[in-house]
């Protein structure tokens, strides 16, 4: 039951993860790679989460903790080097 | 006091983030105090006093009402993607602000854009308007007094502007 | 699975590898982190691939080799500093000679004239 | 019990994952394909920790530490979204042909302080 | 008490001068900079004085870091050879931070501190006896030389350093696919470990090793200059400014050392050697890095080429004696190599002098106005001419002789003395045109203007005694470099596996 | 003893007259000649030991293993050079003292001087083959500096280098060959090498050691066509001429073949290659003298047919033709010598040495002028001086050879022709300087010179005459002690009697002479006939030569090094992959079976992610922005499989590297174009690197199929093993890099530090334009920062640090550790940097971030040192658990403090990196004081 589920979850995610990298690949603006990536990112807090209760350890909590708190980082910088070119200034 | 503690809210945030992190024991305590009271020290000069925020019941009721929010809107936005995009009525819509300051302002964004079916897309130069855009925009008054009465009012009363 | 593995790693490094032999100072840069990511992957996999057994002493048994990891963590720290390093060199190459050939194009035999700031 | 709540909760879970990337491969422009990630980083991963929590109940210690990653998730996935859509209507990213308000678009990317 | 750790000192005093030097408020202070960077070149030289006293005294040293027995921990190994070499590393260095005080120190920022860390790095690699610490020190010896490399800016030197840096990037990723082949095919980094490993081994095994060490092979022929890897050096070295350059003469030694150590030793021992089919190959290569060395050396346009053409083939001549791959040729190698360094470093200090002194023409072989004492700097030019010729009376004829005799009866003999003595002519050939037109002939007389700085000349004056020395000591010198030959031929594979760590 | 002394005092001597600078011209050259007189009395002092045969040596070891010891032997033909080299040595001092001007700088050349000296004697003194190499070179050297001694004049520079290309190239061949020898010997010592004769005769090695030893030789002593560089070396001083260039020097060429006379002659091959170069020369010689215009031209083209004769003797392998060489040898020495002072004493007085010019000389200067008369009669061979003598021996003796059969009387005849032309090119000096008319519009009247300056000439002269007329009584026991010393063996029977009766050799004279005569009569036909040949100046054709070679050099070095990174780079890739090829090509089974089977979603998902990840960053290189895009996504996937793959710790430093990477490459892409301008490489070029690279991957992928179906057993074990117990962690990843092979991660932040500082310094100077449209020319954003974005960031800046100290602190037993916690302080302050800009964030952040670098580094490196001050290695760590009251039980490890560094060195190193970065556009943009 459990496992079939977290199985199901799996999958999904990484349907979700080919589409994100299709809408990566086929653009068609910059900002719409951008968005697949960051969706990426989300999509991969879910799976390391999953990982955890599949391995049931949770020594990879900390990596998703990192990528929720800090992978909206590269995007916000990809924006504002649309935005402003500089992203430091 | 307030040199003790220059950010309350965020001390409060530190202090049960590490105990969440590392469970319940003496030494945590100690540790977290010390974080919780260190930290804020540490990053004051690069953190601006915050508006304090003094009704900490209507601040848990609008954090309730958010998450209630997310899940209802959630599945109708997922019904309607499941739709033809011929349907789908996108939109932009120019919301008018009463709300002031920097971080009720930020809150009310981020709120909007955490509810699918609607995303803060900008604000104007003055903060005097802000751009949302609408995944399914059928009756534009609507969503704005939905927005106005759901949170941009119960902002202004927490944050007293 | 292993197939699977080799065969990513093979054709990130051939990318890698393809961008270094570009011409251009922030191409060759792209190719150098990919190439880096490439590289660590195989280090890594010189100590073989185990899933769910991280070297952390505990109640699980460790059967991963947690050498490589170690050696990878180390390359990637290098790797790091040297893309950091290319990427600025690219910039002052660009900032002395104009544009970003790694040559400064129409210039060719460097020795001949050297001049001193 | 916990066994079939946590079940329950990882397939909406996936679900709404995989309908906001879907989203993202299906709706026609990009500001509304913006809409989609949110529903994965709110309901979706929302729900698929929460049923880590329940999970790490059912096999005894109760440890909340995932609500720390929806908290991040909370606080940052605006900010992304937000950033996305200001540097979108920066670069004049098309908006579907039929949108509602075409005009507002070019208003936004001016920021302009009252709409004509 | 410092005495027992002997062997690490040469790493860690100049990491610690280095750090010391960048205490904001010294490095804001020229004077005290430069006093300490001294002081510090020359306590590290007394330092690699004593290390080779003691290793020749009580045989070869080997250092445990962390108190962690061999194979688990990473440990140095100290024998005459690599003691030889820190000496060698530590003279260059000496050499290179006085002339520097002259001036160039001064042309932009972190001069001292990174001639501190090259040193380190430099000293660690011929120290380690790991080797995936020695990929860690030729990481830090070429990020030191990165840095040092645009010392001074100027476009040439920023465009060669590019040359130079995404080459070396690409060496450095081969150098990691090479470690991690060799850890998958043998589980252990340390020298000892795999020279005992190495030696009977079959199937995949056989197969992944090999990939390993050839890849290695590559990756210190690049080091060394080796052809067809030769491309990166004649631009880089004659780009770059004197007293960089001077250091770097020692830094070709370092890929020679790696493949004397690892590919002679650590995996060329044994009943069939597992680099036996590439040191096949190192003889033919040699013979083909002195040939293009011959051409470079003729058709070099400035002192400085011509300085790293005589580089190249002394690089050539001393993988034509690891390729005879036996004690006796390593021996007169070791002679060749104290020369040939020394020679080297004192050749780009002289061609700083003259790019300084002639700020259009540079050093350019074209006849401008008289140098300023003239007559002394093309005496000194004289000199290291007859060194790099390998004419008498200086050491470089001793080091003819004796790589003539170690190729005697090798395959390759006939070519082998061929193109040593070739490159000799074209060097004398060169060197007399260089004379000629740097110092002889003149269309008016010398700007009063700037004239030859002591601490320019007193590098050059120590280099040329220490020259001559290892003539009129040449015996004593050559009965070194017997044993030490005779050291790095045979590891002592039961002193290090056998030492018994704290922990 | 005494031989040391007498070969290294004219070494000290070099230095006397450095020191004696000061002193007046007559002192110098007096203190000059003082060490060598003394010599020359020490030598002496030996004479009759050696007059009896005996051969006086001593021997000093100096390198062993080279076999060079310092050997010094002297034997007849030893002392006769020896007395040759000082004795005329002297003279010249003396004659220089009166010949060099008041502008010369007499003390450089009167060390050069005898620093030639001292080298010719080490040469003949020699006991030793390679030590005797050794100072042959000297000479080499020596003559260099003295004949470019006028180096402001270009004949002299061309001159010098000229001599020093041919006899620096005869002394390499020299080398080679002794060494060659000494091999096949088995010793250098002259001693064995003389008594191996048979043993190198017929030894493999024959034919290569006696070609290279004649090239010796034979460059030396300017033999055909070796000859060239003589007549240059004529730029030289005169006094040099006299002495390098007649007396010793060009004699130290024959001086090597009557040296190794016993070790190499005796075959056909030595009689082959000397006696033809010998006569050639001689003839070559010779038949040139006779058309030279200039003085020094002439006596040089008659030194070359003199040296040709001597050659000619000792190639005809008979003891007497030795004898006879030897002979020539002192009677060419004294009357050349003494020629070549009359020169320059007539060019002296009368400023020119052209023999058009000079005419009737013999009513200005009558002394100066017979002296001359004498010494160019003796050369002619005129009866009653000493070249006679010798010219009679050498006709007797190639009358006597018979080695090529039926026409040997070639050789006579041939020798009997050039005897006329030396007779000729004689009788053109005298008659055409000191008769034969008036002086044509000399430069001044001609006088007699100082007299002192004569008195060289005197004393050679005399030695002319008196051998010439007691030739037994002068020379005879010289020549017999150093004949004897020649062959190695006892003389055979020889008369030194001026008259041996009518016989061919007499006839023989009588011709030559009288068709000497003939010649310089009908001078001006051949004159005529010579004219018609255009005459080839070997200076300038040696100068095309030398320019064409390194025109050619240079064209080939442009060729192969074009300065083009990208074929270095294509170079490095295909030679590494040719090396693994070589094992790669060896594997047996195929593959297929070599992969296990068992499928696994998530890895193939991954490899899929991964690849497309890779190509669509190659394919859209040109496009940089999305490029960046495609490749944080081949990061996020690689950061996964860390994770995937049980490496936590991997994972998360993967995720902050990734962070920090895109942050700085998009920093760096606004300084450059946003897209890459289509490449120089043309399609083919493409093709190339696109097989190459792809061949690389594919053997790349293969190797590492290898190691994952491999498994040898690792030392890692033992880490699992003592993590815990010796480490006092539970994160075996984490205990090794701090303990372990801590030493690793001290180089490693050293790097990041040096990188750090580097590129401080690659900023330093750094100018770049700042852009104000991006690539589609639309304006910059007005909105700097994002409201959001800042209010947001200040809000993570705690949380971010709060996370940073729990990674930090439970590195040691949980995933984390101080570089990661490092990279998470510096991302989040980063994320300060560019939600708020520079300027905000210098005004509240008062950190230096090179100090933190600084202390970071400085914190790790004494922590590792500790220990060493209670005796255990560097880097040794120490742990312990404590237990307080209210805590309870917890560790503390030197680790930490260690970890603690790591921490603080990424920190600053990241932050000084992409905040330095950051400020180039700003006004805060860095300054460094140029010092
Ligand atoms: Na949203
Ligand atoms: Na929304």
């Amino acid at each position: 039951m459990l496992a079939l589920s977290l199985q199901f979850a799996m999958v999904c995610i990484f349907v979700s993860l080919l589409l994100n990298a299709w809408r990566l690949i086929i653009g068609p603006e910059t900002t719409d790679r951008i968005l697949a990536v960051d969706t990426m990112y989300v999509n991969s807090v879910a799976l390391i989460i999953l990982f955890g209760i599949y391995t049931q350890s949770d020594v990879y909590f900390e990596a998703a903790a990192l990528i929720a708190l800090l992978g909206f980082i590269s995007t916000a910088a990809f924006c504002k080097f649309l935005l402003r070119g500089d992203i430091i200034e | 006091m307030s040199r003790l503690f220059p950010m309350p809210y965020h001390s409060l945030m530190l202090f049960t983030v590490w105990i969440l992190l590392n469970g319940f024991a003496a030494g945590n305590l100690l540790l977290a105090v010390f974080f919780a009271i260190g930290i804020p020290v540490l990053v004051a000069p690069l953190c601006p006093k915050e508006p304090v925020a003094n009704q900490p019941l209507k601040v848990i009721i609008y954090f309730l009402r958010l998450l209630v929010d997310i899940v209802k809107s959630n599945f109708d936005v997922a019904l309607r993607i499941l739709q033809s995009n011929r349907t789908l009525k996108p939109g932009m819509i120019a919301y008018h602000l009463e709300l002031q300051g920097d971080l009720p302002l930020t809150i009310l964004s981020s709120t909007i854009s955490l509810t699918p079916g609607t995303l803060s897309a900008d604000f104007s130069k003055n903060k005097s308007i802000l751009y949302v855009h609408v995944l399914h925009l059928d009756d534009e008054q609507a969503i704005i007094d939905n927005i106005k009465n759901r949170y941009e009012l119960p902002l202004k009363e927490i944050f007293k502007c | 699975m292993e197939i699977w593995f080799s065969v990513a790693v093979g054709v990130a490094t051939a990318c890698g590898v393809f961008l270094m032999l570009r011409a251009h100072t922030f191409t060759l840069v792209l190719g150098l982190t990919l190439l880096s990511y490439a590289v660590n992957l195989f280090l890594f996999a010189s100590g073989g691939l185990t899933t769910d057994s991280a070297a952390i002493l505990g109640d699980k048994a460790i059967n991963s080799d947690p050498l490589p990891q170690a050696l990878v963590l180390t390359a990637i720290v290098i790797g790091f500093a040297m893309t950091a390093f290319a990427c600025i060199q690219a910039m002052r190459a660009r900032s002395e000679s104009g544009h970003d050939h790694v040559d400064g194009k129409e210039q060719r035999d460097i020795s001949t004239k050297t001049e001193t700031p | 019990m916990l066994e079939i709540i946590c079940s329950i909760l990882l397939i909406i879970g996936g679900i709404f994952i995989l309908l906001g990337s879907y989203s993202m491969v299906k709706l026609p422009d990009f500001y509304t394909r913006l809409h989609g990630p949110t529903k994965a980083s709110t309901l979706g991963v929302g729900s698929v920790i929460i049923a880590a929590i329940v999970f790490s109940a059912s096999n005894g210690g109760v440890s909340l530490k995932e609500l720390i990653i929806l908290l991040f998730l909370f606080i940052t996935a605006p900010v992304a979204a937000h950033m996305l859509a200001k540097a979108a209507l920066h670069i004049q990213v098309k908006q579907r042909k039929d949108s509602v308000n075409d005009k507002l678009f070019e208003q936004a990317k001016q920021q302009k302080d009252r709409q004509e | 008490m410092l005495l027992d750790h002997l062997a690490i000192l040469p790493i860690i005093t100049p990491m610690l001068l280095g750090i010391v030097l960048l205490f904001a408020r010294l490095h804001e202070n020229m004077n005290s900079q430069r006093v300490i960077a001294i002081c510090g070149q020359a306590i590290g030289l007394l330092i690699a004085i004593v290390l080779l006293r003691t290793v020749i005294m009580q045989g070869p040293i080997v250092y445990q870091l962390g108190n962690w027995q061999q194979p688990y921990g990473i440990a140095l190994y100290v024998d005459q050879v690599s003691a030889l070499l820190v000496l060698l590393t530590s003279l260059v260095a000496f050499c290179a931070q006085i002339y520097s005080c002259a001036g160039d120190d001064k042309q932009g920022i972190f001069f001292h501190p990174l001639m501190m860390f090259q040193v380190a790095g430099i000293c660690g690699a011929f120290l380690t006896a790991d080797i995936f610490n020695l990929f860690v020190f030729f990481e830090i010896l070429l990020m030191a030389s990165y840095s040092l490399m645009i010392h001074g800016g100027g476009k040439n030197r920023v465009l060669a350093n590019s040359h130079y840096l995404f080459l070396n990037l690409l060496g450095s990723s081969i150098f990691l696919i090479a470690l991690g082949t060799i850890y998958a095919a043998f589980g252990t980094l340390s020298y000892a470990d795999l020279l005992l490993k190495a030696q009977n081994i079959e199937g995949t095994q056989l197969l992944l090793a090999q990939a390993g060490i050839f890849l290695l092979f590559v990756v210190f022929a690049l080091k060394s200059a080796m052809l067809p890897l030769h491309l990166w050096l004649a631009k880089t070295y004659s780009a770059t400014s004197a007293p960089v350059a001077a250091l770097f003469a020692i830094l070709t030694k370092v890929g020679l050392y790696c493949l004397w150590r690892i590919h002679g030793v650590v995996f060329g021992s044994g009943t069939e050697p597992l680099s036996a089919p590439i040191m096949e190959w190192l003889s033919p290569l040699a013979l083909l890095t002195i040939a293009l060395a011959v051409v470079g050396i003729l058709g070099s346009k400035t002192l400085r080429q011509l300085a790293s053409y005589l580089i190249i083939a002394s690089v050539g001549s001393l993988l034509l004696i690891i390729a005879q791959h036996n004690a006796q040729a390593s021996a007169a190698g070791f002679y060749y190599l104290i020369h040939s360094t020394l020679a080297g470093c004192a050749m780009f200090l002289f061609a700083g002098i003259v790019v300084r002194l002639r700020p259009k023409a540079q050093d350019r072989f074209v006849s401008t106005r008289a140098l300023p004492s003239a007559g002394l700097l093309s005496f000194i030019f004289l000199v290291m001419a007859i060194a790099m010729i390998g004419l008498p009376p200086l050491s470089g004829f001793i080091g003819k002789a004796l790589l003539l005799k170690a190729t005697f009866g090798s395959s390759w003999m006939m070519t082998s003395w061929a193109l040593i003595l070739l490159s000799s002519l074209v060097t004398l050939i060169a060197a007399s045109r260089t004379t000629s037109h740097l110092f002889w002939k003149a269309s008016g007389d010398a700007a009063e203007t700037d004239k030859v700085h002591n601490l320019e000349l007193i590098p050059l004056y120590v280099i040329a005694f220490l020259l001559l020395c290892l003539v009129v000591f040449a015996n004593d010198v050559e009965g070194f470099t017997q044993s030490a030959a005779q050291q790095l031929h045979q590891f002592p594979l039961p002193q290090m596996l056998n030492l018994k760590g704290g922990q | 003893m005494k031989l040391f002394l007498l070969c290294f005092l004219p070494i000290i001597g070099v230095i006397v007259p450095i020191l004696a600078k000061g002193f007046g011209r007559s002192q110098i050259a007096f203190f000059t000649a003082l060490l060598p007189s003394v010599s020359l009395a020490l030598l002496f002092s030996e004479m009759f030991a050696v007059f009896d045969g005996a051969v006086i040596s001593h021997q000093i070891a100096w390198v062993s293993s080279l076999g060079l010891n310092l050997s010094l032997r002297l034997d007849g033909l030893a002392f006769l050079f020896a007395t040759l080299i000082l004795g005329i040595g002297l003279l010249v001092i003396l004659y220089a003292r009166y010949y060099l001007s008041e502008r010369d700088n007499m003390s450089r050349f009167y060390s050069y001087l005898i620093l030639f000296m001292a080298a010719m004697l080490g040469v003949v003194l020699s006991g030793n083959l390679i030590q005797m190499w050794f100072f042959w070179e000297m000479t080499s050297i020596s003559s260099f500096l003295l004949i470019s001694f006028w180096n402001h004049k270009s004949e002299a520079r061309k001159g010098a280098r000229l001599a020093l290309t041919v006899t620096g190239f005869g002394g390499l061949c020299l080398l080679a060959g002794v060494i060659l020898i000494g091999e096949t010997v088995g010793s250098y010592e002259l001693d064995v090498v003389l008594n191996a004769g048979d043993l190198i005769r017929t030894s493999s090695y024959y034919p290569q050691i006696l070609i290279l030893v004649l090239l010796g030789a034979f460059t030396k002593s300017a033999q055909f066509p070796f000859h060239f560089w003589l007549p240059h070396a004529m730029a030289a001083p005169t006094p040099v001429s006299a002495y390098l260039h007649s007396a010793t020097m060009v004699k130290a060429g024959v001086f090597l073949l009557a040296r190794l006379y016993p070790a190499l002659s005796g075959t056909d091959m030595w009689f082959v290659l000397v006696t033809t170069t010998g006569l050639m020369t001689l003839l070559y010689g010779a038949y040139t003298a006779v058309f030279q215009h200039d003085l020094k031209g002439l006596l040089a083209y008659s030194t070359i047919s003199h040296l040709g004769l001597i050659t000619l003797l000792f190639g005809l392998n008979r003891d007497m033709a030795a004898v006879a060489a030897v002979f020539h040898i002192i009677n060419h020495a004294t009357f050349k010598a003494s020629l070549f002072m009359g020169a320059g004493i007539i060019d002296h007085e009368s400023g020119s040495r052209d023999m058009r010019k000079l005419n009737g000389l013999y009513r200005y200067m009558p002394i100066t002028a017979t002296l001359a008369m004498v010494a160019a009669a003796a050369m002619a061979g005129v009866p009653l001086l000493n070249g006679f003598l010798s010219k009679e021996m050498f006709f007797a003796e190639v009358l006597e050879q018979r080695t090529i059969g039926a026409i040997s009387w070639l050789i006579p005849v041939l020798a009997t022709v050039g005897a006329a032309l030396s007779v000729a090119y004689s009788l053109r000096f005298i008659h055409d300087v000191f008769f034969n008319g008036e002086p044509r519009d000399l430069p001044k009247t001609p006088h007699e010179p100082p007299r002192y300056m004569r008195v060289p000439v005197e004393v050679l002269v005399a030695i002319c005459l008196l051998v010439g007329a007691f030739p037994a009584f002068t020379i005879g026991a010289l020549l017999n002690s150093a004949g004897q010393a020649t062959i190695n063996n006892a003389v055979p029977e020889f008369s030194l009697a001026i008259w041996h009766g009518f016989n061919i050799p007499l006839l023989m004279s009588f011709i030559a002479i009288v068709g000497g005569v003939l010649i310089y009569m009908s001078r001006k036909h051949l004159f005529r006939f010579q004219a018609s040949f255009q005459t080839i100046n070997a200076s300038e054709i040696f100068d095309k030569v030398i320019h064409q070679i390194q025109c050619g050099a240079q064209k080939v070095i442009g060729w192969i090094d074009n300065g083009s990174y990208q074929r270095s780079a294509f170079i490095l890739a295909a030679f590494a992959l040719l090396m693994l090829a070589i094992p790669i090509s060896k594997i047996s089974e195929p593959l297929e079976r070599l992969a296990h089977t068992n499928v696994e979603i998530p890895v193939i998902v991954g490899c899929i992610l991964l690849i497309l990840g890779s190509i669509a960053t190659v394919l859209v290189s040109h496009q940089r922005i999305i490029a960046l895009a495609m490749l944080s996504l081949v990061g996020l996937v690689v950061s996964i499989a860390f994770n995937y793959y049980s490496a936590p710790d991997l994972a998360l430093t993967q995720v902050l590297v990734e962070v920090v990477a895109v942050i700085l490459l998009l920093l760096t892409l606004y300084f450059f174009p946003q897209t890459t301008p289509s490449s120089t490489t043309g399609p083919a070029g493409f093709a190339r690197d696109i097989l190459l690279a792809s061949t690389i991957g594919a053997v790349i992928g293969t190797v590492c199929l290898l190691m994952l179906t491999y498994h040898s057993e690792s030392v890692s074990q033992f880490y699992i093993d003592n993590a815990k117990t010796g480490g006092g962690g539970t994160n075996v990843v984490n205990v090794i890099l701090v303990d372990f092979r801590g030493f690793d991660t001290m180089g490693e932040i050293l790097v990041l530090g040096i990188a750090a500082l580097g590129i401080y310094k690659l900023i330093a100077r750094m100018r770049l334009s700042i852009r104000t449209r991006d690539a589609q020319g639309r304006l910059w954003s007005e909105d700097k920062h994002p409201m959001i974005l800042s209010v947001v960031s200040q809000s993570l800046l705690p949380l971010a640090l709060l996370i940073s100290a729990y990674i930090f602190l439970r590195g040691h037993n949980l995933p984390g550790g101080g570089f990661i916690a490092g990279l998470i302080t510096a991302v989040a302050m980063i994320l300060q940097y560019f939600a708020h800009g520079v300027s905000w964030v210098i005004a509240r952040n008062k950190i230096v971030y090179q100090s933190l670098i600084v202390s970071g580094l400085m914190i790790a490196l004494l922590t590792g040192m500790a220990p060493l001050f209670w005796g255990y290695p560097f880097l040794t760590t120490w742990f312990d658990y404590f237990t307080l009251p209210v805590i309870g039980k917890f560790e503390l490890t030197s680790a930490l403090v260690f970890d603690l560094g790591v921490y603080l060195t990424v920190v600053g190193s990241t932050m000084l990196i992409l905040s330095n970065l950051g400020k180039l556009t700003t006004n805060q943009r860095l300054k460094v004081k140029e010092r």
